[in-house]
């Protein structure tokens, strides 16, 4: 069974929700608190949403200097799996796990919507089970999400295969409707739209599970790109 | 020493600013003409213990440069403010 | 009367009160004593306008585990799970300060519910602006979304629907209600009582400061400063608007639900509205035991505090928790996990045997736990003793001429089309702006006829239950008739629970009203208590909690009767989701209950929208027959709860007629499925637009068999047309395309925002 | 002639400041000691058409006071910025 470190950040508010998300896919999940430094026997490594440290600052500032961060690098320069959601993703590029900031939504309000995503990558932790060109409705929920980056960096994620997800009709202004990116090796993925809350038809989707189900079966199917 | 120290955060040039956008479009309807370019930027008072007054400048700019600013999309700098009333 | 030339007067209280405080206290009140009598006894806090109307509402009910009186109300919804919930107004901050106001009320909102040791799991919030044709309009309008957005999402707890209502009488008053549920196992319940002497009281959360101390801030300038310690005259002119800290509430509330699970705490409590001195004589007087204060100990955020700032302050995100001086070294670890500051503040003292030998529970404020004494008050006093009030009450004498103005025989000007076109308003801008599917309940999210979620959540036992919740307020009704304008709007909240399948179990009420020294005001609350009454004992329904915010007026207008209507219900086996409004090609639509009001007009359309976009306010109100109504809604709950438990049914849609009437709710199903209808004539624009409760807009495949139950339980049907193409015709009065159906509601509320 | 202004808006005296306070306790386990009384603000930069110095001031306060800001919680204040490069 693989073995899911959901990290808790004071602020963060949707470690039960990923926590029921792989728990539901058969995962053994457990919540690890922002202090620890040792993350040795995870298979998988979630850095969830909400308000980490209240988002004061910058959404991902003041986090990315929780002690857990450092072992989250480790265990991602060891090749473990480490998927950033929303909050989780604005963490990753502020620890530098992954390129480029996310910006305050073009229309200045917090959304929470259904969007349509498009697959635009397989080669991810995230995405090895969908389809290039798939189309998976989930929602998103923020406020800061408006991807940006410099032109060297984009034309490096574009080169390399990287977008592994974008918004069918952009929602926040973000850079070439990017809505998830991964490392160059394809472990670590950051993405603003919220897979755990499309898990179920009961609450009006279950598209997300098809990128859970990558991400938890990806250790174990020892991913390498 | 106490130095009372301001750290300026600006979006560097070339990143998008959708508030100092917005605000922009809402100067006329409020009988504003004749401003252009608003960009919305942060900016940080805080005391800082020093020897002096470089010293307590190079402290805020790590600070600024660390924590304060995200260098993929913004500029930070400090100054020394008006001498704190404590 | 107050005369504000006296100290008391200017804090607050008359001479008739002051003299009722002497006589509590056997001798003359110090300054401190006085400051803490003036927030205490207020109207906001006290009710004493209120209190006395309030005893006529039922609130009792085998399933009631907490009736009013409490920080929430509680039911037990079965399978070991407690539903907290309670509804509170923010109404005069937010008009200052509509992002601070709306946040603040929603974290004191919640603290209300977290404090019976319930998880608040979801947030509403019934708004009302004036007409959005004046720049200050959006303002407010935009500061409150994102005030709520700011703080809900951060906190951490969804938003799952609300209100909004545009009408100028609220352009100098803004409402905002925020309305909390939570759940809870039914075995932790817990309550604001301090209980034990010996027993040590521990502020939890933000340090103190002179947030929402404009009240009392008089003390500083009366020229006592020295007395009391205060600093300069000019810190009395310091804004007192308080600042919400989503971040602080979450840990707090981690922290909280931590220490109730631990078992830590023998009582627990928020500091809300006048702070320290009623989180501390509140729990006291519950208890029955005194409580001595040490100001000393209090975390401050400001230099120079004297005691009645640091008594009275509404600093935000505080709690008070009694617990044993055995557990205090468990508390401070679980608190420093969470990052939260813990500080004993008070000792739980016994009774003291008074002067004139009378044995009484006090409220003692120290300079130091072993200091002089600052204040000595019986915290009961404070409490539960402030005078009540029967205010003169008289129905205005203008409202026979306002009755006599019936809109219902308006001859229709123009084309029904427009009128309809004009009625309808997405209120997705707003809501698109709350988290609404946080802790993945939402089964049915903001812009339906009630919310519904799954009754889940951590540390709660499994079920395959849901809670569903509807606010609802009318108060173009109000105005009309108060009294049956309240029933219909319990009505009209029953029949919203009704269309997600779920049966209503309790109420809980924000009353929002004018100046009750107005006689018409006063009349008006009583009225409408009495018509929540009514309809609640009518549909047998317990009153679990509400709040009363009086004094919403502004150059001497007093806003219309504003009672909002928190509805809860309960769906005993939620798998699946219910039809919503999804028609499909080739149903047949249907009417189901009431095809007219009861009384000699059938489509009455007094108090309607219809009426209030032309300016006519007036006209008679009509009721429900009650027959029809009591086969109707226990058919369409139970209609709609066999689907949700996975049964398959004929039945596609529902919907309820509220407000913009028939016409309405059949564009909106249009609206959002994008599949339009054939609809035969209907009686004129009367029963296109008229808006009584208690009916609702069906879908079906297969009529006949529908019908055939509706028979079977007495609930009336009317066949009205069938589902399909691209246009809503309904007779020869309205033929509009589903494009443009849909294209003006979701426009109408972006342009108004956004016009400049 | 156009200028080149900045207008500060802080929090007024007693309101609190939780953004400013969370920076502070985060600020010793960076490595950041004898930093206090730590207090967010924004800025808004922008280009003011105006006849002189004065003129652009005066444009700019009536802009920070009736949209830049809320007076009830805020102080604004404009001041002239270092010449614009335009
Ligand atoms: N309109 C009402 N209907 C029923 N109960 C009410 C109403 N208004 C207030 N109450 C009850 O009175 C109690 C005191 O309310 P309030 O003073 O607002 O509480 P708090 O001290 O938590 O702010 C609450 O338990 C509330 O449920
Ligand atoms: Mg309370």
């Amino acid at each position: 069974m693989t073995r899911v470190g959901v990290v808790v950040f004071p602020g963060s508010n949707c470690e039960y929700d990923a926590l029921a998300a792989m728990t539901s896919l058969g995962a053994d999940a457990e919540l690890v608190w922002h202090s620890v430094t040792d993350l040795d026997g995870f298979d998988a490594i979630i850095l969830p949403g909400g308000f980490a440290h209240g988002d004061y600052l910058r959404p991902g500032a003041l986090a990315r200097f929780s002690p857990v961060m450092e072992a989250v690098t480790r265990f991602a320069s060891d090749g473990g799996s480490v998927l950033g959601i929303c909050n989780g993703f604005q963490v990753l590029t502020e620890a530098g796990l992954l390129p480029g900031a996310l910006q305050k939504n073009r229309g200045l309000t917090f959304l929470c919507q259904p969007t349509t995503l498009v697959v635009s990558s397989t080669a991810s932790v995230l995405t090895s089970h969908a389809t290039l060109g798939q189309e998976l409705v989930i929602p998103i929920n923020h406020f800061s999400g408006s991807y940006t980056c410099d032109d060297a960096t984009y034309d490096e994620l574009i080169a390399n295969d990287r977008i592994v997800l974008t918004y069918k009709e952009n929602p926040n202004g973000s850079r070439g409707d990017i809505a998830g990116i991964t490392n160059a090796r394809g472990n670590v993925v950051g993405l603003m739209p919220h897979p755990e809350r499309a898990m179920s038809t009961l609450l009006g989707s279950d598209d997300g599970r098809i990128l859970l189900e990558s991400f938890v079966t990806a250790p174990i199917a020892s991913f390498v790109l | 020493m106490n130095y009372f120290v301001i750290v300026d955060v600006t979006l560097r040039a070339g990143i998008a600013d959708p508030e100092g956008a917005t605000i922009e479009r809402a100067l006329p309807a409020l009988g504003f003409t004749g401003v252009t370019d608003v960009k919305a930027g942060k900016s940080f008072r805080m005391n800082i213990d020093a020897d002096s007054e470089t010293d307590a400048l190079e402290k805020a700019t790590a600070l600024a440069e660390r924590l304060l600013s995200n260098p993929v999309i913004e500029d930070a700098s400090a100054r020394l403010g008006a001498v704190h009333a404590s | 009367m107050n005369s504000p030339a006296s100290l008391h007067g200017a804090l607050g209280l008359s001479d008739e009160e002051f003299e009722q405080i002497k006589a509590v206290l056997g001798r003359d009140p110090n300054h401190l004593e006085l400051a803490l009598f003036g927030v205490m006894w207020s109207e906001h806090c006290s009710y004493k306008s209120s209190r006395l109307h309030l005893r006529r509402l039922p609130t009792t009910g085998a399933h009631v585990l907490v009736g009013p009186g409490e920080n929430a109300g509680v039911i037990d919804a079965g399978d070991g799970i407690a539903v907290a919930i309670r509804i509170e107004s923010h109404n005069h901050p937010s008009a200052i300060e509509p992002y601070q106001g709306a946040a603040t009320g929603v974290g004191g909102i919640l603290r209300d519910v977290f404090t019976m040791g319930a998880r608040p799991l979801a947030v509403m919030d019934p708004l009302f602006f004036g007409e959005l044709n004046d720049a200050r309009q959006r303002w407010l309008v935009e500061g409150v979304v994102s005030g709520i957005s700011g703080y809900g999402n951060s906190v951490g707890v969804p938003t799952i629907g609300g209100e909004l209502t545009f009408d100028d009488c609220y352009s100098a008053n803004p409402l905002v209600n925020v309305l909390c549920v939570g759940a809870l196992p039914v075995e932790r319940l817990v309550l604001g009582v301090a209980s034990g002497v010996g027993n040590l009281a521990v502020l939890l959360g933000s340090r103190t400061g002179r947030d929402g101390i404009g009240g009392v801030s008089v003390l500083a300038s009366a020229g006592f400063s020295g007395e009391d310690g205060a600093a300069s005259i000019d810190e009395a002119k310091r804004p007192s608007v308080q600042v919400g800290d989503p971040y602080e509430e979450k840990r707090l509330i981690e922290a909280c639900l931590e220490l109730l699970d631990g078992g830590y705490v023998v009582g627990i409590q928020d500091l809300g509205g006048a702070g320290l001195v009623c989180g501390t004589s509140e729990t006291a007087a519950r208890g029955g035991v005194g409580m001595d204060v040490d100001v000393t100990a209090v975390p401050l955020r400001e230099l120079g505090m004297a005691p009645y700032e640091i008594m009275t302050s509404e600093s935000q995100e505080r709690m008070v928790a009694i617990i044993t001086p055995e557990n205090l070294a468990a508390v401070q670890a679980i608190c420093n996990k969470w990052e939260v500051r813990a500080s004993v503040v008070g000792h739980v003292v016994a009774p003291t045997v008074g002067a004139d030998g009378v044995t009484r529970a006090m409220l003692r404020i120290r300079d130091g736990f072993d200091g002089e004494i600052l204040a000595e008050v019986p915290a009961s006093a404070l409490a539960d003793e402030a005078p009540l009030y029967d205010r003169p009450r008289e129905r205005p004498d203008w409202l026979d001429a306002v009755l006599a103005d019936d809109p219902t025989d308006d001859e229709p000007i123009g084309s029904p089309n427009d009128d309809l076109l004009d009625l309808l308003v997405d209120p997705a801008w707003v809501y698109r702006q709350y988290d609404s599917q946080l802790f993945l309940n939402t089964v049915v999210g903001p812009g339906r006829d009630a919310a519904l979620l799954r009754l889940a959540g951590p540390g709660l036992p499994a079920s395959t239950k849901g809670i569903a919740i509807s606010t609802d307020s009318n108060p173009r009704w109000c105005a009309l008739d108060p009294r049956l304008g309240t029933a219909l709007t319990v009505i009209e909240g029953v029949a919203n629970l009704a269309c997600v399948g779920a049966t209503a179990k309790a109420v809980v009420n924000c009353l929002n009203f004018g100046n009750p020294e107005h006689p018409a005001v006063m009349w008006q609350l009583s009225e409408s208590i009495d018509g929540m009454a009514e309809a609640c004992n009518g549909l047998n329904l317990p009153v679990i909690g509400g709040n009363v915010s009086l004094y919403n007026e502004s150059g001497g207008n007093d806003i219309d009767p504003t009672p909002v209507m928190g509805l809860l219900g309960v769906i005993d086996h939620l798998v699946a989701p219910p039809p919503g409004w999804n028609w499909r090609d080739g149903d047949t639509v249907v009417l189901v209950g009431a095809r007219h009001a009861d009384g000699d007009v059938p489509f009455p359309l007094g108090g309607s929208r219809w009426a209030t976009r032309r300016h006519r306010r007036g006209g008679h109100l009509t009721g429900v027959e009650p027959g029809a109504l009591h086969a109707t809604l226990p058919f369409v709950t139970g209609e709609v709860a066999s689907i949700c438990a996975g049964h398959d049914s004929d039945v596609t849609a529902v919907h309820d007629v509220g407000g913009g009437g028939l016409a309405t709710a059949l564009a909106e199903m249009v609206a959002v499925t994008g599949i339009g209808a054939r609809v035969e004539e209907l009686e004129g624009h009367g029963e296109l637009f008229s808006e009584f409760p208690g009916r609702f807009v069906v879908a079906t495949n297969d009529p006949a068999a529908f019908s055939a139950r509706a028979a079977d339980v007495g609930a009336p049907v009317a066949v009205l047309g069938v589902v399909g193409g691209e246009r809503l015709t309904i007779g020869n009065a309205v033929d509009l395309s589903v494009e443009e159906i849909a294209r003006r509601r979701a426009g109408a509320l972006v342009d108004a925002l956004e016009a400049n």
